[in-house]
């Protein structure tokens, strides 16, 4: 059963150094505060894996605590590049970084082989493509009816998922809805769950497109209202375009990076 | 000669045109989303968009910022999941056209949008990555392409290739297992590039207004073949370049 | 795009003689009312695809029209057996009848390959059962990463899926909300779909637990108020329990079915 | 003895008792059922029901004919689709305990649902097949059995294995690849039969009130093995019958 708990001390105590974590939310729902708390704790050596990085991983691979990145497109969607991500494969800086790069199609069987804890997935992907050479997490299996070969990819099983959501009731059952990317099989992959969400309320009203989440499949549940921002949480709030615009020139200097970093993180508690 | 739009415009005001005829689209974002939102807005109405997001029927009334913006799942006819959308959808081959971006381009239409080769003494540049491309290349009935022409973009040799469009020749799609025509035109801020039937080549079809063979092989890393009389596009109507331009308003002012 | 057909018509045109036939939902949703239309048309040699052939399936085992049952569990759910069907396979009454048996979890994930379009799926289960001797659709792969062996299902891939749904709008897309069971991957595993739904609205409102197929990812949409009787329709009908346990006796007497199958198929008209 | 329940009450009620602690459990349709809302009614109001027609958590007010009844969607605290059910939650390995029904079963708890053999100058007789049950028996924590106590249902080789309980014995399961504990009692309407830790072979371990060993072993088609001092289940108390009638009195009206 899901306990509900300060962010401060679900980070604590559900993410460890050297783990690996997926944060997902398919521009939808990334859970921001989450990370944010990661690197006021200093949580560090972690392998990350996400579809999308985002700016999400942006901050937290300037924030020098990712050893290696699982991912399939690295940018600043509607924007440009992630230059905190680009500085540390080009540049090594501030600490190198270990790529394992997929397909979407490719990742989101990774989980899905995850979720339903077999050791790999099956799809027809990658077929001719330069990225399975520099990958051993790609192969290939024949079908034993029609001979036929397809690519297999490996499950991936974090050791810790973290998703944003609207609501969980006060049992720790979580709803989200709208885009929903790969939060299911994210969450269901891990081995600990931990779930922010905007509110916490009394009885959970399903919706469209919703999913739940029942409690016994989740760790913990953090109330942290406006948790995805500058993400959205459909219902909510709208996505901060201009926050991913302003990202650009913060994010291509490492000096206003770190001056960013240090204001807008470490400087504020995790008091919410 | 005077022309009240720009060559972006005219970009994707062919590559909407491209759509014509065309039931469903899996859109990349970028200048495929645009182009496919015009097409929406002009001569394909019933156009329906498919976002790797998870949303199948997307009718935005403004120009997404990303591919993930709410109005993309408030307006779909289903959402689903993203692993649905990969599996179900694009992989079992329901989609008509992939619209896809790039950053370098072969004259096969072979796609890298990985790794950007900076020469010996500096480390690999960094792109973004593959994506949902290698499968809808794969996947979908056709492929259209849109990006800007130079000769950073259209380039001898891909120094990754990603994504496969017709690999190193005829024959080659069908040799990988890969459903489906491939790239059948390249939209650019120049013309129109498309593969020659014979040998999958892409060849330069078609010339925007006020644009020659020439400046068009200058902007292409290897010896373009151009045809014996490309055709000119047709200026943007204006009802065209007001609908793109409304959609592109809308978009900046939602952001 | 679909059509929004007859019955009598739609029936004619998507579903042949010796075709290979999905009639999914899973207790709730049972598409009877085309099955009626189908034996009412004579339409045989028919492969018929269902996790569970329920009272639909026997009817058709019963009037001849069945060459060939794939399934994973032939029972009259809280009643006992299905005695036409159990004719057919001891006895060869009407005729013989060729059976294809799985697991439900075997099937789920065949339909799940042909929705995909793979030619197979992996999962953990036929271990040690004698099921995988008795069919050619069961076989192992073996895990390019971790060596480990799993079971693998040939994908079903239906020439036409018939699902029942609650609504549809005049465009032709169709939702449906309760228990939604395998339908989806049903659907779309076929090369034809046929929806026969409660009403025709004129806009969708999407309901909680809700799933939606566009209007082109379907054949023909036929409106059959009460098409799912004597199963049930959530939101517009409940199941008729008595109708489940009436079937008891007049299947467990091939007179008393003959008759059934004439006053109640034969002798009336599809002409809602 | 005089009692005033009957031997299908004290198998059910039996059954209930065997999910105490339990957190969530896969439930068969019919005699599982049965007693996993039992037990909900009772000692165990927490216990999660996960039903394979694709619900999570359902809180049914009357017992359902069909494992598809609307009530347990109407009920759940999530509705998700079949394939999910046993690829996301069932083979995953996140269910406590499967209760399943059976047709035959033999001394290692190993299940036949699919075909009887009536000799050699009759057709097979035919069952209702597996259903979610080889899977279910291979992947949750550990597997809850009931089933009315005879020859024909206890038999010394099953003419078929549908689902594999422990196999031919001791480490039968690990060779598989099996997941979980497997059966770990088996609830009947004269005991409870639980696999020996050394042999994995069925013994009575415990006989309903009023029941003697030479019942059971007559009922059994194999020698059965009795503990030296089979314990007695406590009678039903009044509150357990009083929730069992009316779990029954309401499925009944409903229908």
């Amino acid at each position: 059963m899901a306990d509900i708990r300060s962010l401060r001390d679900a980070v604590a105590d559900l993410v460890r150094s050297g783990d690996t974590v997926a944060m997902e939310g398919f521009t939808h729902l990334i859970p921001f505060a989450a990370a944010h708390e990661i690197i006021r704790q200093g949580i560090t050596d972690l392998t990350l894996v996400r579809m999308t990085p985002d700016v999400i991983y942006d901050q937290l691979i300037g924030a020098g605590l990712v050893k290696k990145l699982i991912f399939s497109w690295g940018g600043n969607p509607g924007v440009g590049s992630l230059h905190r991500f680009r500085d540390a494969v080009e540049n090594g800086w501030p600490r190198p970084l270990e790529l394992d790069e997929h397909s979407h199609a490719g990742m989101a069987n990774r989980y899905v082989a995850g979720a339903s804890r077999l050791p790999f997935a099956v799809l027809r992907g990658y077929r001719g493509s330069d990225i399975p050479d520099r990958t051993d997490t790609v192969s290939t299996v024949v079908c034993p009816f029609t001979g036929e070969e397809l690519a297999a990819v490996r499950a991936v099983n974090p050791d810790v998922t973290v998703i944003h959501a609207q609501q969980a009731d006060r049992q720790g059952n979580v709803h989200l809805w709208g885009l929903t990317g790969v939060q299911k099989e994210a969450a269901l992959a891990a081995d600990r769950v931990l779930v922010t969400v905007e509110e916490i309320v009394d009885e959970l009203q399903p919706r469209p497109t919703g999913i739940t989440l029942p409690s016994w499949a989740v760790t913990a549940v953090v109330p942290v209202p406006d948790g995805a921002h500058p993400s959205y949480a459909s219902g909510y709030s709208v996505r901060d375009n201009d926050f991913y615009q302003a990202w650009d020139p913060i994010s291509r200097d490492r000096e206003a990076f770190q001056t960013w970093l240090k204001e807008n993180i470490h400087d504020r508690s995790a008091d919410r | 000669m005077t022309t009240d739009w720009t060559p972006d415009e005219l970009m994707t005001v062919n590559a909407a045109r491209a759509l014509a005829g065309a039931g469903t689209c899996f859109v990349g974002i970028g200048l495929p989303s645009t182009a496919a939102n015009l097409a929406r807005r002009t001569h394909n109405p019933d156009l329906v968009l498919i976002y790797e997001s998870g949303t199948l029927g997307s009718k935005p009334t403004r120009l997404p910022l990303s591919i993930g913006d709410g109005e993309l799942a408030e307006t779909a006819d289903a959402v689903v999941s993203v692993p649905e959308i990969f599996n179900y959808w694009l992989q079992a081959g329901r989609i008509d056209v992939g619209f896809l971006g790039a950053a370098q381009v072969d004259r096969y239409a072979n796609i890298n949008t990985s790794v950007i080769d900076r020469g010996p003494d500096r480390p690999e540049g960094r792109l973004p990555g593959a994506g949902g491309a290698p499968e809808i290349a794969a996947n979908c009935g056709r492929v259209l392409m849109v990006l800007r022409h130079s000769t950073r973009n259209f380039v001898r040799k891909l120094d990754f290739t990603t994504t496969v469009g017709h690999g190193s020749g005829p024959g080659d799609r069908a040799r990988l297992g890969l459903r489906g025509a491939g790239p059948t035109a390249v939209l650019t801020d120049l013309g129109i590039l498309r593969p020659d039937p014979d040998t999958a080549e892409l060849v330069l079809t078609d010339l925007h207004p006020g644009v020659t063979v020439e400046q068009v092989r200058e902007a292409t890393g290897w010896e373009l073949t151009a045809a014996p009389e490309p055709a000119v596009t047709e200026p943007p109507t204006p009802e065209e370049l007001a609908a793109l331009r409304a959609l592109k308003a809308a978009g900046r002012n939602a952001a």
